[in-house]
């Protein structure tokens, strides 16, 4: 059965507070050479055959992602 | 990469540019600034503003900031303020939040404020970043933030949106203030049709401190630094409170900024414990908040309120976004900031306790003994004006009044003629409806979402008639909040619907055995621009500010929320008053819930046949006309009274008021909080009906042990407050039985009453 | 003054001062310790509190677990110190490997602050001895990620060996396997626990006084030694 | 500078709940044609040129993924 993935970010002028985080925590454990690092949120979906490219945009649009501070990207 | 976007950036409008250019046409409009406005500051600058000054005024002069259609109304709680409250009135309206005394050496600081709009683009963000602002305005004040409420106001329950809407608020109200861990004492959950496309978001917070340590929003001594610290400046709220991102901006090559702010509940826990520790250490002269407008706010009203001027090179301003012009950072909304005024001597002091917390602290420039704010962008003069004119001599408005053309039909539409229940199996079918019905129902669906026990503090919580906390564990000292509100009584009687919102509020604070205190409030109304609105909008203010005379609790402090329509039409409006009270003696708290087998069911007060605005005539019939309840502030007073004097004696171990849905409702939810029966005998010669469901002001239930009857009811005789005997709670009987007429099983009424909100979001 | 006992304090955790005052309550000696510390400043048992450290950012958990302060506290607990976490403070310690499995976000997907009945289920943990075996505990439940999940095999381990220290009884409040509210590690000194004990030690402030039972079982371990 | 990105998602054996309850939205949204939702985490890096793969493995291993529920794939 296809596999689809969505992944869903926040607006790149949007706060991310948890990307920060991460970034912090990089240096306690000393891994270096990483200067930005931002969370989203990805989703796995299997869909049958037939179902169309607008459908999973509509989904994406809809359900997964709030448009109002997030965007996605879809891969089939 | 910031590098090569500069150079796509218009140069930055300066004040030498703004000398030169005296001609050039300024999108004044589009900021929200009317022509005489754009007038006044060609005036008050001699020249016209730099484009960064335009900015600052537009939002400095917004309704938001500037207050400038209540102004004139809002006075009166300055003007009418009772004599009570030269006792206990630390600082008054005007600060970020009033502070009262309430004894052994304690101060306390609470203030509710509205986040409607940014709730309805963006519920869990809108709601948290509500909960967000008010915190920071407590934590200004010097104050340890110690617990939350929250206000809310939805569309029909069963509208498909209150399902977008109410899950995300409540996500919102709760993740923010759980993460701050902040206990969520109380609030409310309302439907009406006419918040559907409006909700309300109104969030309270109240904070103690000790009454010597209040810190006050103040630039003093040429020489200290200003410091911005907490989050970096992102481009997020432009446009969110108060003007819509102008054309301006978009020649800067920008897409739309996000209308609305992201919060990040763990950036401001740090940033208040870090406050804290800053404050316990004294290191601050002056404070301010980034709430609306920004650092447009904090430096002015900071400047403003001190003796000399302020310096600032505002490309110091850390960044989130390195493409931000100086418009816009000026504007920005971002969350989790703070400006404080620290004198040289503090400032090593002042960094190293934000280093401990992790946070970003930047000098942005320091007072001065001048009397002009100025900010340089790279060295060049863009922003030079006198920052008074900014913060207090923004426009005001004497907006035309008109009473609505239906408010008469509306109050002549008594409706009598609506049918009433006239048997046992009515009456029964009635009571099922109204607790099963959205406004009476259970809110736990809700309130479950919240942290209730954080800090460890929590005396009472909802359900309870007002949340209760313990100022600390190492006393017996406690404060009582509640907040109440009611627009279809508003709606039918603007003046009356203000006096019974603060009534109820009041009367709710005296069920627990506080006594109350002070008031805040956060008026939610539609346009001032609609004469109707603003007729409304006076007449409330003016009941409340009488009322808060009568009853000798000042106001100190509160928020107005305009523009609350869809479309054109208004929201019912909506008055929504907090009550702070104070009890002695945190053991002595009095709870709501039936509890002892035996004790004797006692209703306080009169009731009358009064059911305009009610809740049965909603229900039953969707009905709005007539009159709300009459409202009695003498007796709210004594009934008040006989509640603290009872709780404080031991008269009494439980109370409960009475208000939406009148006294079958207050029975039966203190029946289901104690998870006990009662039994309950009708009066001779009373109506059923009315006696069950009218909703008369100035009653509550309590139950008195048997031993103490005769002191209780000898001192409601004494003092002239009608006592009715109707009861006694049955452990035996699991059931709220109405003799003569109905019982319904504790089971069935909890199911009905449960049954809303679980068949909606679950 | 009795025992020390010490409490950390993390950027973002909010039950601190409850665990502080049930560590008094109980009649030891309570040490706040920051988590920038690896000094644990003379303590005999750790409390690794509730709250949201970094914000739950990541996982919740996951970002504390790298302090310096739970480098010492990993090594002690190695060493037998008697660590309690709470809430995050037990995700924590299955963040640091100190317990195995892991909590995921509730069943329901909404935070729930609620009054939750508890078993009893091992009274021989460092934290538990005061407890019948079976007894029911009446304490404040409040959480976002609280669903306990481990492989079977792990699960099953848990149940034989008799780690299961707290079962839900009632209704699964957040989806935990097998309704394991606390678990301990193999040497019963470590002991993570997703309701909270600090919140029902006074009757004025809680649902029950159950919960300070934890905290006096540590003491008396700790003055029997 | 170079992207890495960082794909979580829950083993298969452990429960779901954000995906199960996109699964039942679906439904009522009245999208057909999804079988299975997974739902997980989306990291996107800055690394410098030099970092090697197995630090970015490290990172994931110990910082971005909890190995006893969780399961990550790298894209660089
Ligand atoms: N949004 C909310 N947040 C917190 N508590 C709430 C909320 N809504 C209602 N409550 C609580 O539920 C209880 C019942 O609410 P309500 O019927 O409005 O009380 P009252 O009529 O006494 O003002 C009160 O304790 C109130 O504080
Ligand atoms: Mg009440």
């Amino acid at each position: 059965m296809p596999r689809v993935v969505v992944d869903v970010v926040m607006k790149p002028e949007i706060l991310d507070p948890q990307g920060q985080a991460i970034l912090g925590a990089l240096g306690r454990l000393g891994i270096e050479g990483v200067s930005a690092v931002r969370q989203g949120k990805h989703f796995e979906l299997e869909v049958a055959e037939g179902v169309s490219d607008e459908t999973i945009t509509k989904l994406a649009d809809t359900l997964l992602a709030n448009p109002v501070i997030e965007e996605f990207t879809i891969r089939r | 990469m910031g590098h090569s976007r500069q150079a796509d950036r218009p140069p930055v409008d300066t004040v030498k540019q703004a000398k030169k250019s005296p001609d050039v046409a300024q999108p004044f409009r589009e900021l929200g600034l009317a022509e005489d406005e754009y007038a006044r500051i060609l005036g008050i600058l001699g020249r016209r503003p730099t484009s960064s000054e335009l900015a600052m005024y537009s939002v400095m002069w917004s309704e938001h900031c500037s207050y400038k259609s209540s102004k004139v109304h809002l006075r009166q709680f300055g003007e009418k303020v009772p004599a009570e409250a030269a006792k206990i009135l630390l600082v008054g309206m005007g600060e970020n939040a009033g502070v009262v005394d309430v004894g052994d050496g304690w101060a306390v600081t609470f203030k509710i404020e509205s986040h409607n709009h940014p709730s309805y683009v963006e519920p869990h963000q809108g709601a948290a970043t509500g909960v967000g602002g008010i915190v920071r305005d407590i934590l200004t004040m010097g104050a340890r933030p110690v617990a939350v409420m929250d206000a809310l106001r939805f569309g029909p329950l069963e509208a498909p949106d209150t399902a977008r809407v109410l899950p995300g608020i409540v996500s919102g109200v709760g993740g923010y203030g759980n993460c701050l861990g902040l206990p969520n004492i109380g609030g409310e959950v309302v439907f009406d049709p006419s918040y559907l496309g409006n909700p309300l978001v109104n969030a309270l917070c109240v904070g103690v401190l000790r009454a010597d340590a209040i810190k006050l929003a103040k630039a003093e001594g040429p020489g200290s630094k200003v410091v911005l610290f907490g989050a970096r400046t992102g481009g997020d709220g432009i446009g969110g409170a108060s003007v819509l991102a102008s054309a301006s901006f978009e020649t800067a090559g920008k897409t739309k900024r996000p209308a609305v702010q992201v919060g990040d509940p763990f950036a401001e826990k740090v940033l208040i414990e870090c406050c804290l520790e800053i404050f316990a250490a004294d290191l601050v002269t002056g404070i301010q908040d980034l709430g609306a407008a920004g650092l447009s706010c904090a430096t002015t009203e900071l400047a403003a309120a001190g003796s000399g001027g302020m310096e600032i090179d505002l490309d110091r301003a850390p960044l989130r976004d390195e493409t931000l012009v100086p418009e816009e950072i000026l504007m920005s909304e971002s969350q989790e900031r703070m400006m404080a005024v620290v004198t040289p001597a503090n400032l090593a002091a002042f960094m190293a306790i934000c280093a401990k917390w992790d946070v970003t602290a930047t000098v942005l420039g320091e007072v001065t003994d001048g009397d002009r704010l100025i900010m340089r962008w790279h060295g060049e003069k863009i922003v030079d004006v006198p920052p008074r004119s900014l913060a207090h001599d923004g426009p005001v408005y004497e907006r035309p009044l008109s009473r609505p053309y239906d408010q008469d039909a509306l109050n002549g539409e008594h409706g009598n003629g609506l049918p009433r229940p006239k048997d046992g199996d009515r009456l029964r079918s009635t009571a099922l409806r109204l607790i099963g019905s959205p406004n009476l129902a259970d809110k736990s669906w809700v309130t479950d979402q919240y942290d209730r026990y954080v800090l460890g503090n929590t005396v009472l919580a909802q359900p309870e008639d007002a949340g209760m906390i313990r100022v600390t564990d190492e006393g017996t000292l406690g404060l009582a909040l509640s907040v109440d509100g009611n627009g279809r009584y508003t709606r039918l009687d603007p003046y009356a619907g203000a006096q019974l919102a603060l009534a109820e509020a009041y009367r709710n604070v005296a069920s627990t055995g506080a006594r109350p205190l002070a008031v805040t409030n956060c008026l939610n109304f539609g346009s001032p621009e609609d004469p109707a609105v603003m007729w409304q909008f006076a007449e409330a203010v003016r009941g409340l500010a009488d009322g808060c005379r009568e009853l000798g609790v000042p106001v100190t402090g509160g928020n107005v929320s305009f523009y609350n329509q869809t479309g054109k039409t208004p929201i019912l409006p909506t008055p929504v008053i907090g009550v702070l009270g104070v009890i002695d003696d945190v053991n002595r708290r009095t709870p709501m819930a039936f509890q002892n087998d035996g004790h004797q069911l006692y209703l306080l007060g009169d009731t009358a046949d009064e059911f305009g605005g009610s809740e049965w005539a909603h229900v039953m019939h969707g009905f709005l006309g007539g009159h709300p309840p009459k409202v009695d502030l003498a007796r709210e007073k004594l009934l008040a009274d006989i509640l603290i004097n009872a709780s404080r004696d031991g008269l009494i171990d439980s109370a409960h008021d009475l208000s939406d849905g009148g006294l079958f409702i207050a029975l039966a939810e203190s029946c289901l909080r104690g998870d006990v029966g009662a039994r309950i005998v009708l009066p001779e010669g009373v109506d059923p009906f009315v006696f069950l469901f009218s909703e008369s002001a100035g009653r509550a239930v309590v139950a008195v042990p048997r031993t103490e009857e005769v002191r209780f009811t000898d001192m409601c005789t004494a003092r002239g407050l009608p006592a009715a005997r109707i009861g006694v709670i049955d452990l035996l009987e699991n059931s709220l039985d109405v003799q003569g007429q109905f019982r319904i099983p504790l089971r069935e009424l909890r199911a009905a009453w449960t049954e809303p909100f679980r068949a909606r979001f679950d | 003054m009795g025992p020390r006992v010490g409490v950390v304090t993390f950027p973002g955790s909010l039950d601190d001062r409850d665990a502080l005052r049930a560590v008094r309550l109980a009649g030891a000696e309570p040490i706040p310790l920051w988590h920038g510390d690896k000094w644990l400043d003379n303590v005999v048992a750790v409390v690794l509190p509730g709250g949201f450290s970094y914000g739950d950012y990541l996982r919740c958990g996951a970002i504390a677990r790298f302090s310096p302060a739970m480098e010492s506290i990993i090594d002690g607990a190695k060493h037998g110190m008697p660590v309690l976490g709470i809430c995050n403070g037990f995700q924590v310690l299955c963040e640091a490997h100190l317990l195995p499995g892991a909590l995921i976000r509730n069943d329901h997907r909404k935070f729930v602050c609620r009054d939750q009945r508890l078993r009893i289920e091992n009274t021989s943990s460092a934290w538990t001895t005061g407890y019948a075996a079976g007894q029911e505990i009446l304490v404040p439940l409040k959480n976002g990620e609280g669903g306990y999940v481990a492989d079977q095999h792990t699960l099953d381990e848990l149940e034989g060996e008799g780690r299961v220290v707290a079962r839900y009884v009632g209704d699964n409040p957040n989806g935990s396997y097998r309704a394991i509210a606390g678990i301990s590690n193999a040497a019963g000194n470590v002991v993570g626990l997703m309701p909270h004990p600090e919140h029902a030690v006074e009757a004025l402030t809680g649902p029950s006084t159950d919960g300070l039972t934890f905290f006096t079982s540590v003491l008396q371990q700790l003055v029997a030694r």
